[in-house]
């Protein structure tokens, strides 16, 4: 593919055409001249650009600025994303069969340049999970430098990628646990259903230890959002219930975790309990959180309702912060949404997927809303690290 | 590369698990050299068993649930269903779709006739192999009554419950009755 | 698959759940008992049932008469299908990449059994052509012995396939032309670029024989349709052209073309021409044409336009008698329409495809609506034979 | 099986097109054993000339036409295009979004520029070897003037002309300028 490519792209001349500067002119105006094809590239990531999934078939990249189409890059429903912490890469975990829906199955990891979005290289991988896309399938660490993928085959594990030597470094079980929140570097933890983490450090020499904290959180009580937040760049996860309790962790082989605080006492509310009756605000969604980590403001999906309401769509946006622990203010969405996301700039923009396969984009110094697009988008969305 | 281990693995324990064994001997029998914790899930019946014995309030789901129609999201058996009915796809309410396969392991609910005023267990079966099925808008659900993350993995309906078959490609879910919660 | 199939079904057991018979008797009902899984199967194929193309993943099996949905078959953009003469078989010709849209490209016949729907057999096809789908890109002759698949790679040429033995035959080239309109049996015609059919014969034992026949219309001036009709029974072909007429033949090794009548002038109109500002009641759709073939009664799409409306939506269809060269009735559709199809029966339904994605199904015998209901149908829709 | 065969045919041919060598030609030299038939197309400007020499009516989509946003259907270059416009999807009106590739053939139309009132041969070159843009549904085009069967393969936009590319797969069209038509 790639010889080709660059054969093309050497033929083509960079002819450009240019438009007659006067529209009837008396005297005939030159005929326009021929062009050549040509494959666009892109400048630098912004910290604005935005990569909902949209349809079943792609990651479309969007300038959250004015609303074009920067790019596409292929992904099906069982695919997953992430954008490297420097921004020059953005790498895939797909599954597919030959044959659409039959014929050999191929789990990969595919490589793509941020700006010629082209394919760089691809690996072979063991068998992905597949389940309902979320970050927390695959991550990288903040160096960029080890991959996680989430494996359950029925049986729970992660596929540790070298990500220069682009090789499976090992498969490591984790039985009992799922997901993967990675650390600042050399390691991750995944969420077990205990409500302890386990903690997997991998080596330079490839081996991997493992540790287990003791369980924080209960799962049949109340337990912790698979879309809970890592912050890669320092090793912190946020760790999120059902009911609206967070908990701030640093990650590593023996994890710290402080104690939790209510979202909705936050905001001057009672805390929400596990009631199948009890009506509070309550987060919810596919992915119902974010956060801007320059400021460590959490925005949470927030709709009204009883216990077991965790997937409803998000009425409001509630901009929460973490480290006074109260509510900053709340925005009302344009329309209900299922997914939240913010540009990791100081002049946010804040995303939200609607229900209705709407990209709202909402400027979060104006709190204006500038958006509020079809675009078919999906069950997540991605902004720069 | 592990992916024949994992294949391997793969479909010994979902044949395992469909006979019914328990995943805590199967997992301690596969002697990975890797991490075995305590937490290891129930077998679904055990677990939704263990779920019951707490007491039982009625839920939004299931005090609007009705008994006649399960080609619609709030008929009594989908408090927990997430995905496409296969009764609107060619099956039924645990009836495939013809040329799809149902799925050996499952995931589990516990929903509320309210017929009868009972408590049963669901099997949430997804039928496999096929491309998704293009059916109404209304026949696409995702109820959320006691649905847990992925680490409790036969509570969660973010799964695609298609292991063991002859491609893991998702179809549509079945809502098959397994028994009383009680 | 087949045998995993297999063994599953022989495990699930026939148990029934009967539902309680009153719902608050004063005495408790007896629980219900636990079911099985099962697989469903088709009864034989009914003339009232439908199959349109919908999204970009399937054709939906639809029983005309109630609307339910009774089964998948699954197809991309680029797969076409043929239901056999006896209604037994579908085929399914399909073209994939192994990683979505690269790596190794597959191009397959696949055999559905029409009972199971399960995929009996599929067969390794040279390139297929990928254009729009049609009909006309693959068919089987009167018989069901011989499947003719059109290729374009970008030269003209047509796979022909030994359906019982479910090998290639060959491929022949058909340089200038293309698309397949199935004799009786033993061969088809293509249309050619200078408005000369080309005819090729498959012998017993494999060989091609071609002639040519002399144009019979101006590919320039007013070409036949891509979607003209083929009755595989007869061996008749109904020759369209954009403007409007329509040519009867009858195919083989020397093809018989009667003369050419006009839809408009049928409709004591006057014959449309080619005028690009010549308004007129034109055909047009990516389906435009459809026919009873137990009266010989023609179905076409008609929309008011100048000549180059050939792709657009009809807002009425026609029923027009092929033999008396006049029309029945105009039949006014719920909205603008792409595709129309016809069942094959004496009481027969027709279905529009919407623009909007609506599936429209008339009654012919009352003329009454009997469904207008969206179920994203696309470009194609393939009625019993 | 003819696979390999077709495979280098196609290969070669549309090397061979892509650099302007008669399709009528190529095909006598490649000595197929089969058909031959005397309605060979014309080289595509050749025949976009030809078109032109009868007298031209303007069109319903020439007299709406407009000149100032290639993002819209009736941007006159549009005037038969089928697909989705690559300037909606990162690319623009002759250049292909990142990450894809223009195919070294095309098919051709054409199309009057309302401001000089010339018409103008139009190369409608697709972007392959990428899944499906998703643009807003302003940017999916089917226009049809002078736009001609398959059997005139240079004149018909049904075709996915992704001949020649690392992979056949469609990702959007553009409507690169090749000349005039006069």
């Amino acid at each position: 593919m790639t010889g080709w490519f660059r054969h093309v792209s050497a033929m083509v001349a960079s002819v450009v055409v240019s438009a007659p500067a006067v529209a009837q002119a008396a005297e005939p105006s030159p005929a326009l001249q021929a062009e050549q094809s040509d494959v666009a590239q892109l400048p630098a990531m912004g910290a604005h650009w935005v990569f909902p999934y949209t349809r079943t078939t792609a990651i479309t990249i969007y300038d959250g600025d004015n609303g074009h189409v920067l790019g596409t890059i292929p992904a099906t429903p069982l695919a997953n994303n992430v954008i490297t912490p420097d921004r020059r890469t953005i790498y895939v975990t797909e599954t597919s069969w030959s044959l659409v829906d039959h014929g050999d199955r191929h789990d990969m990891l595919q490589q793509f340049d941020a700006r010629t979005l082209e394919r760089v290289r691809e690996l072979a991988l063991p068998p992905r999970a597949l389940v309902g896309r979320k970050q927390q399938n695959f991550d990288v660490d903040a160096n960029g430098k080890l991959g996680f993928i989430f494996d359950l085959s029925p049986a729970s594990a992660v596929t540790v990628v070298d990500l220069s030597a682009f090789r499976v470094v090992r498969t490591v079980d984790i039985p009992g646990c799922a997901l993967v929140f990675p650390w600042q570097s050399g390691g991750f933890s995944s969420l077990c259903g205990d409500g302890s983490l386990t903690n997997v450090a991998v080596g330079t020499d490839g081996k991997a230890s493992v540790t287990h904290s003791k369980p924080f959180f209960s799962a049949d009580g109340d337990p912790v959002y698979e879309q809970s937040l890592a912050e890669r760049a320092k090793g912190d996860a946020y760790f999120i219930t059902y009911s609206g309790k967070v908990m701030k962790a640093h990650l590593g082989p023996q994890p710290v975790i402080e104690p939790a605080w209510s979202i909705q006492q936050a905001a001057g509310q009672p805390a929400a309990g596990t009631g199948v009756q009890e009506l509070a605000w309550r987060p919810g969604g596919t992915q119902p959180f974010a956060m801007s980590y320059y400021n460590h403001h959490l925005f949470a999906l927030m709709h009204t309702g009883t216990y077991w309401t965790h997937k409803t769509a998000g009425t409001e946006v509630w901009e929460l912060d973490t480290q006074a622990h109260r509510l900053v203010r709340r925005i009302d969405l344009p329309a209900p949404a299922k997914v939240v996301a913010v540009s990791q700039d100081e002049k946010p923009l804040l995303y939200a997927n609607g229900e209705n396969g709407n990209l709202m984009v909402i400027d979060l110094q104006s709190g204006k809303t500038l958006r509020n697009t079809h675009i078919d988008a999906g069950a997540m969305t991605v902004t720069p690290p | 590369m592990t992916e024949s281990f994992f294949d391997r693995l793969g479909e010994k324990l979902t044949r395992k698990m469909a006979q019914g064994i328990s995943r805590r001997s199967m997992i301690a029998k596969a002697g990975s050299a890797a991490v075995v914790t305590s937490s290891l899930p129930l077998l679904p019946v055990q677990r939704a068993q263990a779920a019951q014995a707490q007491p039982a309030a009625v839920s939004d789901f299931d005090r609007r649930a009705q008994s006649t129609d399960p080609t619609k999201c709030d008929y009594w058996r989908h408090c927990a269903i997430d995905g496409v009915l296969c009764g609107c796809c060619g099956g039924g309410v645990h009836t495939c779709p013809p040329g799809t396969q149902p799925s050996p392991v499952s995931w589990i609910g516990t929903c509320r006739n309210p017929v009868d005023n009972r408590s049963y267990v669901i099997a949430y079966r997804d039928c496999c192999g096929r491309t998704l099925c293009n059916s109404s808008p209304d026949c696409h659900c995702n109820t959320e009554d006691r649905e847990l993350p992925v680490y409790r993995p036969q509570a969660n309906n973010d799964i695609i419950w298609c292991f063991g078959g002859s491609s893991a490609v998702y179809h549509c879910s079945t809502a098959a009755l397994v028994g009383q919660a009680e």
